[in-house]
């Protein structure tokens, strides 16, 4: 499955993923829900053939939270499918039986960014020590590391009067 | 060595002749002479042509180098500090420095007892 | 006694038996260090020795800003070390944290944990540095002795 | 009497052990550095690492009996220092030498092993327990060929005492090289009994040692450790009067003879630790099984009817 | 251990790792002696680079990028730089590629030295791990020489390479060249031969090309199972557009495989590197790098050593990024861990997890054993003590689970 055929593919069943190459071998697609991004997922895992998962990069994108998982076949394209969910109510569910080798990324979600994965298997925290305060999310934009404490690892942002 | 049949003792030859090579240790550790020629060390600095533009500052990595104007803006006496706790001797600031005032030399020894004593003037 | 007491603190000197625990270290500094054991540098002939137990070594070779993960093992490791012991901080990134100082999770630093007794700038350090830099802390116990 | 003890304490006793085993440990570290092209230890080093050792202080696990963590350095170094009294160093006539001193010195010789073999048990430390038991395991796949090996020369000469063991191949030095299998079996055992590669499986470092002696420090450790370069200079002396019993009669010169030999066993050693790879434990277990000794019992059996056949 | 055999023991290995992302600790459920479970544990070397690099301008970036790793340290910031170029659009001098190639090749180079010690550290080859790590110092020269540090050699900025390369210099590199070639022939053969390191790796630590399909393995270890995962054949970068790398794969999926796998790829850069000497162009070695980049985002994906190393750079048009995402390459080989565990002693442990990539310095990492009445602390050491008394039961080579100078 080369890079036209894949976004052929992705274009004509999911419109919405918007899916373009900028360069040989890349294939980007737009955030989607995390419904249409199942089925996406889902899709390029069965009929597309990408059988590697290769990572995720999350990212801040304001009041949403980004998840795009890089994918990528035996031809070496890598996909990069996206899902975007809410900050305040960030909840995705784990594609770790599609992908074993995304779970280790989703835990990083999970501790980096607060975005809650059902269905991991139970394990360890990764990465964060395990003295991290809960409900700190350093990789969000608004977690500022000047206000984080590392003698007593205690997240103090300042006062009220500071934040008007 | 083009025998391919599993042996053990395969060494024994190299190791007895090597008795009898001077060993490759460098004994001249102490000094300066062991470090290649280009090698990055400690920064050196010249103010005299410092124009105090503080692109060193910006490009520094680690917030290692200060440079500051001790005297007026027309009469400028230039000091460069460097914690040497922080500098990862990246010499971007060399590469940065439009006036080349600042270099590097071949020092690596730069071992001290407090941490306070890390922070120099250049 | 007294001839003891000097003979000892001779051998303190001639033998100072280090252990390597990485603090988070980018490796650099960590090859460097074993790389002081091979040929090149060889610090068996300064009587240099690596060991794997903390009871039986006399300088704590710390590399990497320490994390707040490795912290506590760091403090254990220096616990069980039997005195005298020196912890020696190797590379920018064991002195002050260096590069990584301004990540969340480090410390800044071998000395925010445990005292440390010499520091040897360097990214990664060179292993001539680390043997020279072993060689003035000894000399400091010479000068130690003088004032005493 | 003030002779024999000054003997005993001086020379060739208790002070000449230490400072030969010291230049062996030394020789034994400097050939191997050179050998991997190295600059090695200078010659003082051994010295500085039991001084610096003896300075220390010492830490007893708390859940390890005291009494017994501190008395097994002493124990072994004493042992193995007894053992090295029964072989002739000035002269063929060693300070103590009595008939049957041979069985006492492989008896003495392998209290070291034990005394390794209880401190890493009674250390209560999960992996020196491990270690403890690889040590006695090894052991029983050395001693009989060991044993064996010893005993060819003993049988061939008549006598159980080194002293007049060497005495005998004076006499008749040719017979000496008859006892050449042996010497061979002997001395990769004893390269397997001080646990040194490629037999070092049981041990995690040759020169200090690691499993059984984790939680040593200090002193102890220093005793343990001169234990173990005494029972090379211990081992080496014992193969050097057994297998390579050449004498002048004049004392100094035998002095200087018994200086080369042991140099040589020494030197023999070193290039087999520099070497080889270890050799996996069972590998150890079947070589020392079918292969050493049926060599050393065949020795034993020909050196059997010589004596007999001889009629020496 | 002997006398907890019916328990089920808990063993959780290593508190921390050398470098970032990587840090490992697994805990290891046992029963009996056999690895029932292992979880990999990892972030104890966790330092947060990638928020650190969000509030530093792309100069400084590009520093603390290299510092990911001390070992593969060229792979990261030629990776980086990559993702930055194409996002700005540069155009890299050709001279500039090839010395970002060369220099990536004797990274290589020492890199597989450094691991080839550490395999012969650990089946007792001291001499050996002397040797190989003594020819190690010969490719540790030049790059101080080209970089100007033996570590974190600083060759690549963006647009192209800091430091020009002399004719005395390329002269000097193909003497290495030369010398090491003749050196590496002799240790491949004596390595290869040796009865016990054979014995030691063969069938060890198995991961079949769907197992690497599927854990999405890369670099060597992917390689030994037959899969051509080598991204500079892939997706030629930079010099490997215009100079083919030699595929070298292999089919016994074990850890002997993967040695065979890096010694053959020592030779092949020695010759990589001496056709990039002989080919390189005149010119200039770097262009100007704007200080910002233009809104976007990129990936980019380079071969390090170990394996194919990603970074993903998003833009908002700022002087800093607005993301970093790296994913170096033993941080996807740890996926397969657990795989490649389960089933084996723990005895193998050691030697499997050195496989994927010996950075060796986890070597020294305490041990901290709880469940099964023990609660110990202990050492690398120690673990090696135990795995030799377990092969005793097994009748396979304990000795080799040694380290002895780290
Ligand atoms: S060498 Fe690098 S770290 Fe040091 S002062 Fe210059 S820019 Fe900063
Ligand atoms: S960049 Fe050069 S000229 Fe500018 S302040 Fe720094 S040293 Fe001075
Ligand atoms: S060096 Fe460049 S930026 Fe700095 S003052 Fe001169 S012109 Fe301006
Ligand atoms: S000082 Fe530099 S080389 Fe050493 S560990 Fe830190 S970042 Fe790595
Ligand atoms: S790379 Fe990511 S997970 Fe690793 S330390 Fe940096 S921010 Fe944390
Ligand atoms: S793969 Fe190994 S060498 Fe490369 S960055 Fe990771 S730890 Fe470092
Ligand atoms: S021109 Fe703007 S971006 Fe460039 S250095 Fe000056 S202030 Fe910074
Ligand atoms: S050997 Fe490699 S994989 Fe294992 S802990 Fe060290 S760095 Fe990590």
């Amino acid at each position: 499955m080369n890079v036209e055929e894949t976004i052929l593919a992705l274009n004509t069943h999911f419109p919405a993923l918007a899916a373009v190459s900028p360069r040989p071998l890349r294939v980007f697609t737009s955030f989607t829900e995390p419904k249409q991004f199942e089925e996406a997922l889902r899709f390029a895992n069965g009929t597309l053939g990408y059988h590697k998962g290769k990572h995720i990069v999350g990212t801040d994108e304001g009041e949403e939270i980004g998840m795009s998982y890089i994918l990528s076949n035996d031809e070496n394209v890598l996909l990069v499918l996206r899902e975007r969910v809410p900050k305040n109510a960030a909840h995705v569910r784990s594609m770790g039986e599609l992908y074993p080798s995304l779970v280790l990324h989703e835990r990083e979600m999970v501790d980096l960014f607060g975005v809650q994965v059902s269905g991991l298997p139970e394990g360890p925290r990764y990465p964060l020590p395990d003295c991290w305060p809960e409900g700190e999310y350093p990789l969000r934009k608004e977690w500022n590391p000047a206000f984080f404490n590392k003698q007593t690892t205690t997240y103090e942002p300042p006062k009220e009067d500071d934040a008007k | 060595m083009k025998k391919k049949q599993e042996r053990p003792g395969g060494l024994a030859g190299l190791a007895i002749k090597n008795l009898f090579r001077k060993p490759a240790t460098q004994v001249h550790q102490f000094g300066e002479d062991g470090i290649q020629k280009g090698y990055r060390g400690r920064l050196l600095y010249d103010p005299s042509t410092c124009i105090n533009c503080v692109m060193c500052m910006r490009d520094c990595p680690t917030g290692a180098i200060t440079i500051k104007n001790a005297g007026t803006k027309e009469e400028k006496q230039m000091h460069a500090y460097l914690n040497l706790g922080r500098c990862v001797f990246c010499c971007q600031c060399v590469d940065s420095c439009p006036k080349k005032c600042l270099s590097f030399s071949s020092e690596v020894l730069l071992a001290s007892f407090d941490r306070e004593s890390l922070e120099i003037e250049l | 006694m007294g001839l003891l007491d000097k003979a000892i603190a001779w051998g303190e000197k001639k033998s100072p038996w280090i252990i390597h625990f990485n603090a988070g270290a980018c490796n650099g500094c960590d090859i460097e260090v074993v790389d002081a054991l091979t040929p090149q540098y060889d610090l068996e002939r300064l009587g240099i020795l690596q060991q794997g137990s903390p009871r039986h070594a006399d300088v704590l070779v710390c590399t990497g800003a320490v994390t707040l993960q490795t912290r506590d093992r760091l403090k254990q490791i220096y616990d069980q070390m039997s005195t005298p012991k020196f912890v020696v901080a190797v590379g920018t990134c064991a002195c002050t944290g260096g590069i990584f100082d301004s990540c969340y999770c480090v410390t800044g630093g071998i000395d925010t944990v445990i005292p440390v007794d010499a520091y040897i700038p360097g990214c990664a350090v060179r292993p001539e540095a680390i043997i020279d830099a072993v060689g003035k802390l000894l000399a400091t116990l010479d000068a130690k002795e003088a004032g005493k | 009497m003030l002779l024999s003890i000054l003997k005993v304490l001086v020379f060739p006793g208790l002070l000449f052990l230490s400072v030969y085993s010291l230049v062996l440990e030394f020789v034994d570290r400097k050939v191997y550095a050179r050998m991997q092209n190295r600059k090695g230890p200078p010659w003082y080093q051994p010295m500085a690492d039991m001084l610096k050792l003896v300075g220390k202080k010492v830490i007893v696990p708390s859940n390890a009996q005291k009494f017994v963590f501190s008395a097994l350095p002493t124990v072994s170094l004493a042992a193995v220092c007894a053992a090295f009294l029964c072989t002739p160093v000035w002269g063929e006539t060693a300070i103590t030498a009595y008939s049957g001193d041979l069985v006492a010195v492989l008896y003495l010789l392998t209290i070291p092993t034990l005394c390794h073999f209880l401190a890493g048990y009674n250390s209560h430390e999960v992996y020196s327990t491990i270690g403890a038991f690889r040590t006695l395991t090894q052991m029983f796949a050395y001693e009989v060929p060991l044993f064996m090996a010893f005993l060819s020369p003993a049988i061939l000469a008549g006598t159980w005492s080194i002293s007049g063991i060497a005495a005998f191949y004076h006499a008749h030095p040719l017979y000496a090289l008859i006892n050449l299998p042996a010497f061979f079996v002997s001395l990769l055992t004893s390269q397997s009994k001080l646990e040194r590669t490629p037999f070092d499986a049981p041990e995690a470092e040759t020169e200090i040692v690691g499993g059984a002696l984790v939680e040593y420090s200090g002193r102890y450790l220093a005793f343990f450790r001169a234990t173990a370069i005494a029972e090379l200079a211990a081992v080496a002396s014992v193969l050097a009067a057994l297998f390579l019993p050449f004498f002048t009669g004049i004392a100094w010169v035998d002095f200087a003879l018994y200086l080369v030999k042991t140099l040589v066993i020494v030197l023999m050693m070193v290039l087999l630790r520099a070497t080889m790879a270890r050799i996996r434990i069972d590998q150890t277990l079947r070589f020392f099984w079918s292969i050493l000794t049926p060599i050393a019992m065949a020795q034993l059996i020909l050196n059997l009817f010589l004596r007999g056949g001889l009629g020496l | 251990m002997s006398e907890r055999n019916d328990h089920k023991v808990v063993v959780p290995i290593g508190p921390q790792h050398p470098s970032l992302k990587e840090p490992g600790s697994f805990k290891i459920t046992l029963d009996g002696e056999k690895v029932e479970r292992a979880v990999i544990e990892i972030g104890y070397n966790h330092r947060g680079i990638e928020k650190a690099c969000e509030s530093r301008n792309y100069m400084q970036a590009l520093y603390i990028i290299e510092r990911v790793c001390g070992i593969c340290s060229h792979a990261h910031t030629s990776c980086f730089c990559q993702a930055f170029e194409e996002l700005a659009g540069l155009e890299v001098p050709r001279r500039a590629h090839y010395i970002r190639g060369i220099v990536g090749e004797l990274e290589r180079l020492h890199s597989h030295l450094l691991w080839l010690g550490v395999a012969a550290h650990e089946i007792g080859f001291d001499t050996l791990f002397m040797y190989t790590w003594r020819d190690r110092e010969l490719v540790l020269d030049l790059l101080a020489r080209i970089g100007g540090n033996r570590v974190n050699y600083g060759v690549n900025t963006y647009g192209g390479v800091r430091r020009d390369l002399e004719s005395e210099l390329m002269a000097d590199i193909l003497r290495v060249c030369d010398q090491l070639e003749e050196k590496l022939k002799y240790y491949a053969a004596l390595a290869l031969t040796e009865t016990t390191l054979i014995a030691r790796l063969k069938g060890i630590g198995v991961l079949t090309p769907d197992d690497v399909r599927k854990f999405s393995a890369v670099g060597p270890v992917a390689r030994a199972a037959g899969i051509m995962a080598d991204t500079r054949i892939v997706e030629p970068y930079g010099v490997y557009q215009e100079i083919a790398v030699t595929p070298i794969v292999d089919d016994h999926c074990d850890v002997y495989g993967r040695t065979l796998v890096r010694v053959k790829e020592m030779l092949e850069a020695i010759r990589l590197i001496r056709l990039f000497v002989r080919e390189i162009p005149d010119g200039p070695i770097s262009v100007r790098a704007p200080r910002k980049l233009p809104v976007g985002e990129v990936l980019s994906r380079v071969e390090a050593p170990r394996g194919e190393n990603v970074h993903y750079i998003r833009s908002t048009g700022a002087d800093m990024p607005d993301r970093v995402r790296v994913r170096a390459p033993t941080e996807a080989n740890w996926h397969g861990m657990s795989h490649m565990l389960e089933g084996f002693q723990l005895a193998d442990v050691p030697i499997i997890i050195a496989a994927i990539d010996p950075c060796y310095s986890c070597t020294d990492r305490a041990i901290h054993l709880v469940g099964g009445g023990i609660n110990q602390l202990t050492d690398w050491e120690s673990i090696r003590l135990h795995s030799i008394e377990q092969y005793k039961s097994r009748g396979i080579d304990p000795s080799t689970i040694k380290m002895r100078e780290f």
